[in-house]
């Protein structure tokens, strides 16, 4: 049993070597077919970017870590479509910079919740959930009620949005692009050289917190909970067409 | 017998292992009782106290970070210093740079942990550090990787002992996924916020490539290393079979990456990738049980060493746990079984069984042999260590059978139909129903933060302790050199 | 043969084919690991190392005294 | 600690050295290896029966085919998620049962549904879910409401209409319930005369003075609440406003309220407020089946009108 100095390195350096080839093949092979197999994020109408109000809400489920209770990505089961309503397509999520699918469901799914209750039941529900339902074990989030939303950054949000490759606007032509892809009004809601007036404009015709005279946490939070799976007509679509991409 | 270990203490670092360690039952006792805290804000949710920094949301990343990175990874650091430098019978690398390793670790785990009761996180589990603290991750793992392939190149040794290739492996296996999982744009250049890089489906399944690997890798290949170097040692056999952890490692590190998908069975993922990763998550069993087989046949011939020896009663412990979260694991990645485990309590408990049980017992029963020999000195109560030992299992065994209950309750209830195929239970039932199962579970987390806090003050007594004979033994030489020169 | 090349080249099929690559490199370090006895030997001897460094302690502490 | 170096010394020159061939023939435990090879042939099966490996820009499909029926003709697909899930929408047992019974209510009328023993049976059981799944978030798991906010829906009162037809209507299509902010058009002063008037409606004891001057300004052009309220102030459940001499309260808390002045108090701050409130649009969400059998059963909740 001789080694050289010379064997030992290269023994050192194979090592770490075959150790990367080994660690590399399953990610690589799982996730880059993902950016490139047709089909992968079906084509479905409807879906599309969030508005300033509606991202700026976006963030604030981050922040307050929302994902951890609730999942956004109902499973292709009959007691979930009966509980939570039509499965959740990888198209819904195209947009979320993060993925809000989640893990854990210590409350209910979310992906479809846009709509379910009245503004004014999200504030209550939020500020003091037990106050509406008795056997919750949410945490109370009065603050939301109380910080006025900081909106001062949400062009370079919107900007920094759009490098990963959501659809906002800056220039002329972008916005043509969206005008056509989404219609004006929501196209005028994705310009960034826009974004304030926008954002003031959603939170002042929405009214989400109840309270027109604040903008609060509240209104973005809401607004963004309030157009949670809303985007696909589902009655547009025969249920096979979906089985089709799988 | 202090000479000798003087001369130890400059052939090998010490300082920066003792400094590891410490760090390690700090973050440990914070994390564990972050933990529990947040597990009694389930139970009662009153505990949230309406201030935001400490609401679920929040303090749930402080928990999972401080025990994951802060404890896991410290105690990982610790061992992987005083392994790679016993292993090679060489001193570790350079002198400045294993200290920038760990202010920079410790840095970046405050910033983190500080950063997420403020609200500042990528919402992505087990990642949720900001881009700045991510930056000085990499440059802290890039550091660590350094150190220990220079450590490694000075070894007296011809070969390099398979600890030290799960610990390499670690290295490795958590930079790609580090970088990777955290590709993101900074909202401008002074905002702590980002978006990531990719959306939807691909940035969900980049996200459990990740999550599960920092299991795979971080929370189990690692260990694997901590466990090939310290059951031998405590054992005082060498292990099993050498031939059958070097197949188990390279199975090991190939067929891990492929299994994150089955966090994602069911969803929007394709279903060619989740069932990609439920076979090689079933293949996996008999790799990760290679760990094991090698770890308790050591001790084949020489059972009687668990009736006197305390430590060896964790690392053993620690070996079984392990083979039972790694039978449960595959179980759980089966799509029929996944159908009811996922997003229920009942993956809380598997993580916990493989975190409580395997992790931090393997890690207890590490540090109370390595601590002290690093102050050469013996620990200061045998009997304490007993005391961790049964208070420990006793809130693993609470936490596991709770969560069980909880979890296996909530995904038959929701799923359940009446005669008439009728949904059986609303939602808001099965919140109900896991009441109790939740407030036991605090309780198992009572205990094992009681058994952490025995442990710490039987480590500080052995510090203590190693202080006064080291200055007994000062104040004799002194006396000596006195009389000498009188 | 040709048509085998331009399939190899093609960069969508590269996964499988690391796999395939993978497995054989698999397989050849069970097969390296399981045969020749003087080889089972060698790396057997491997499992003493942790031990090394006590019989050096040994050794240093027997000159101590 | 010296004991024991000594112990791992000899032991480990013991065994190294002296070349026990013992030792170093350690096999991999048979078991291991057989099972290993078993779970790698149980992948090897999975392979071939599911969709499993990219290869190209496609991915192999498996073997496995499911069957649903699509606009009249069968379709068969390899297996995935979504067929399945097609599938036991379509011919799955719990699927069945619930058919068998949701066919009958589409032609049943309410009359014939509320008359029969077997269908209210089912009623009550897929209204449990519906109402607990949905409903129950704003108006509690019994129907009692929340005062102030959320209607209860166990008594007798109904803001817009009680009968099947009504509340059908209701969950079908949603209301947008309001009633101005008067802080604006009344005084403190006349804030309270309206209150006094509007207490003793429902027979509670208040200032005789006020609440004829109340009557003024509750039927006349100041406050106009005639309008909605009517003349009799018992609602119209046209625009849902509240029927005020039933004693029933659904805003303000006067059930509650621990004496006179703060009953008062409850009702000023409801006109000088306002109320705004909206129940959600449920077609959408719910098929027509589901609206229908959500329907009696909130009927039934409230004892039926």
């Amino acid at each position: 049993m001789k080694f050289s100095h010379e064997s030992i390195e290269i023994n050192a350096g194979l090592l770490i070597v075959l150790t990367l080839v080994a660690i590399s093949i399953g990610g690589l092979v799982e996730i880059v077919p993902l950016f490139y197999i047709p089909g992968t994020v079906e084509k479905v109408d409807g879906v599309r970017s969030y508005t300033p109000l509606e991202q700026a809400g976006r963030d604030i489920y981050t922040r307050e870590g929302c994902y951890l209770c609730h999942s956004q990505m109902i499973r292709p089961f009959r007691d979930e479509k009966l509980r939570f309503g039509h499965y959740s397509l990888a198209a819904e999520s195209q947009y979320d910079h993060p993925f809000q699918w989640g893990s854990k469901r210590t409350g209910p799914d979310l992906a479809r919740v846009g709509g379910k209750y009245s503004n004014a039941w999200h504030v209550q529900h939020l500020k003091a959930p037990r106050s509406v339902v008795p056997e919750s074990i949410m945490p109370n989030y009065p603050w939301l009620l109380e910080n006025s939303l900081n909106y001062s950054d949400i062009a370079d949000r919107m900007r920094a949005l759009k490098k990963v490759g959501v659809p906002y606007s800056e220039t002329a032509e972008e916005y043509q692009a969206n005008v056509k892809k989404f219609g004006q009004e929501l196209a005028d809601r994705f310009n960034i050289n826009l974004a304030d007036e926008s954002l003031l404009a959603q939170a002042e015709s929405g009214n989400f917190d109840g309270d027109r005279s604040r903008l609060t946490e509240m209104d973005a939070l809401i607004a963004y909970l309030q157009v949670l799976g809303t985007m696909v007509d589902f009655s547009q679509y025969d249920e096979g067409y979906f089985a089709e991409f799988r | 017998m202090a000479h000798a270990s003087r001369i130890a203490a400059e052939q090998y670092n010490y300082d920066i292992v003792k400094k590891f360690a410490i760090m390690a039952l700090v973050w440990g006792v914070f994390g564990m009782s972050v933990g529990t805290w947040i597990a009694s804000e389930l139970a009662f949710p009153i505990l949230n106290f309406d201030i935001p920094q400490i609401t679920f949301g929040r303090f749930r990343p402080v928990h999972t970070t401080s025990v994951i990175f802060g404890f896991g990874g410290n105690a990982l650091f610790a061992t992987s210093y005083y392994v790679v430098q016993r292993t090679c019978q060489a001193r570790l690398y350079g002198d400045l740079l294993p200290k920038f390793t760990f202010w920079g670790w410790q840095l970046a785990l405050l910033i983190g942990v500080v950063g997420y009761m403020n609200g500042i996180t990528q919402a992505r589990e087990y990642a949720e550090f900001e881009w700045p603290v991510d930056l000085l991750i990499a440059v802290v793992w890039v550091a660590y990787a350094f150190i220990f392939v220079q450590t490694l190149r000075r070894r007296s040794q011809p070969h390099i002992y398979v600890a030290n290739w799960f610990y390499m492996a670690f290295i490795l296996a958590t930079a790609l996924l580090h970088i990777f999982n955290n590709l993101a744009v900074p909202v401008n250049l002074f905002s702590m916020k980002s978006y990531s890089l990719f959306s939807g489906v691909q940035d969900a399944m980049t996200q459990w490539w990740y999550g599960h690997n920092a299991v795979g890798f971080f929370l189990t290949a690692a260990f694997l290393g901590m466990m090939y170097y310290f059951v031998p040692k405590q054992a005082g056999r060498p292990i099993y079979s050498y031939r059958l952890s070097i197949v188990h490692f390279w199975a090991l590190s190939f067929m891990y990456m492929w299994v994150g998908a089955h966090h994602l069975h069911w969803t929007a993922l394709p279903d060619w990738t989740s069932s990609l990763a439920a076979t090689f998550s079933i293949m996996l069993l008999m790799p990760s049980w290679g760990g094991m087989i090698n770890g308790i046949m050591t001790l084949s011939g020489a059972w009687d060493k668990l009736r006197s020896d305390p430590i060896m009663l964790f690392l053993i412990a620690s070996l079984s746990f392990y083979g039972m979260s790694t039978f449960e694991g595959p179980l759980m990645s089966l799509k029929s079984v996944n159908a009811l485990s996922h997003y229920t309590d009942w993956t809380v408990g598997h993580v916990h069984s493989g975190a409580l049980g395997w992790v931090a017992m393997v890690s207890f029963g590490s540090l109370y042999h390595m601590i002290p020999r690093l102050y050469d000195t013996r620990l200061w109560s045998q009997r304490l260590v007993y005391v961790h030992f049964w208070l420990a299992t006793i809130g693993i065994v609470l936490y596991i059978t709770s969560m069980w209950v909880s979890g296996i309750g909530q995904g038959l209830m929701l799923r359940a139909f009446d005669d008439f195929g009728n949904l059986a239970y609303t939602f808001i039932e099965t919140v109900t129903f896991m009441h109790w199962p939740l407030a036991a579970r605090a309780l198992g987390g009572v205990f094992f933060v009681s058994g952490i806090l025995v442990m710490v003050f039987n480590i500080a007594m052995t510090i203590r302790t190693a202080h006064q004979e080291q200055a007994a033994i000062d104040a004799k030489i002194a006396a000596k050199l006195a009389r000498a020169n009188a | 043969m040709n048509e085998i090349l331009a399939w190899l080249g093609r960069p969508e099929h590269s996964k499988p084919l690391a796999l395939v690559l993978f497995f054989v490199i698999f397989v050849g370090i069970l097969v390296y690991v399981f045969t020749g006895k003087s080889r089972a030997r060698r790396l057997e001897s491997y499992k003493y190392i942790p031990f090394a460094d006590d019989e050096q302690d040994e050794k240093e502490t027997d000159n101590d005294r | 600690m010296t004991d024991k170096q000594t112990d791992n010394a000899v032991q480990t020159t013991g065994h190294a050295w002296d070349g026990d061939l013992q030792e170093f023939n350690n096999p991999l435990p048979r078991w291991w290896i057989w099972a290993f090879y078993a779970s790698v042939a149980f992948a090897l099966i999975y392979w071939i029966l599911y969709p499993v490996w990219p290869v190209g820009h496609d991915y192999t499909k498996g073997v496995l085919k499911v069957s649903y029926e699509s606009n009249g003709k069968t379709v068969t697909r390899h297996w995935n998620t979504r067929a399945k899930y097609i599938e036991d929408m379509q011919t799955g047992e719990e699927s069945l049962k619930q058919k068998a019974y949701l066919d009958k209510v589409v032609n049943a009328s309410y009359a014939a549904i509320l008359s029969d023993p077997d269908m209210m049976a089912f009623t009550r059981s897929i209204g449990k879910g519906l109402f607990g799944d949905n409903c129950a978030a704003c108006h509690g798991s019994g129907g009692n409401g929340v005062i102030g906010k959320f209607p209860n829906l166990v008594d007798d009162s109904w803001l817009w209409g009680g009968t099947v037809e009504d509340i059908h209507a209701t969950i079908s299509n949603g209301h947008r319930g309001f009633m101005p902010a008067f802080r604006e058009t009344l005084n403190e002063e006349e804030l309270d005369e309206v209150a006094n008037y509007v207490l003793s409606l429902s027979g509670q004891a208040v200032d005789a003075t006020k609440v004829a001057a109340g009557d003024k300004i509750f039927n006349g052009q100041k406050g106009g609440c005639h309008f909605c309220h009517t003349h009799q102030a018992t609602g119209l459940k046209s625009v849902g406003s509240a029927n005020l001499t039933d004693a029933v309260w659904t805003i303000a808390d006067v059930p509650h309220a621990a004496d006179p002045r703060h009953k008062l108090e409850a009702v000023k701050a409801v006109i000088r407020n306002g109320v705004q409130r909206e129940m959600p649009t449920w077609k959408t969400r719910l098929s027509p089946e589901q609206i229908k059998l959500l329907t009696v059963y909130v009927h039934e909740l409230g004892g039926g009108k």
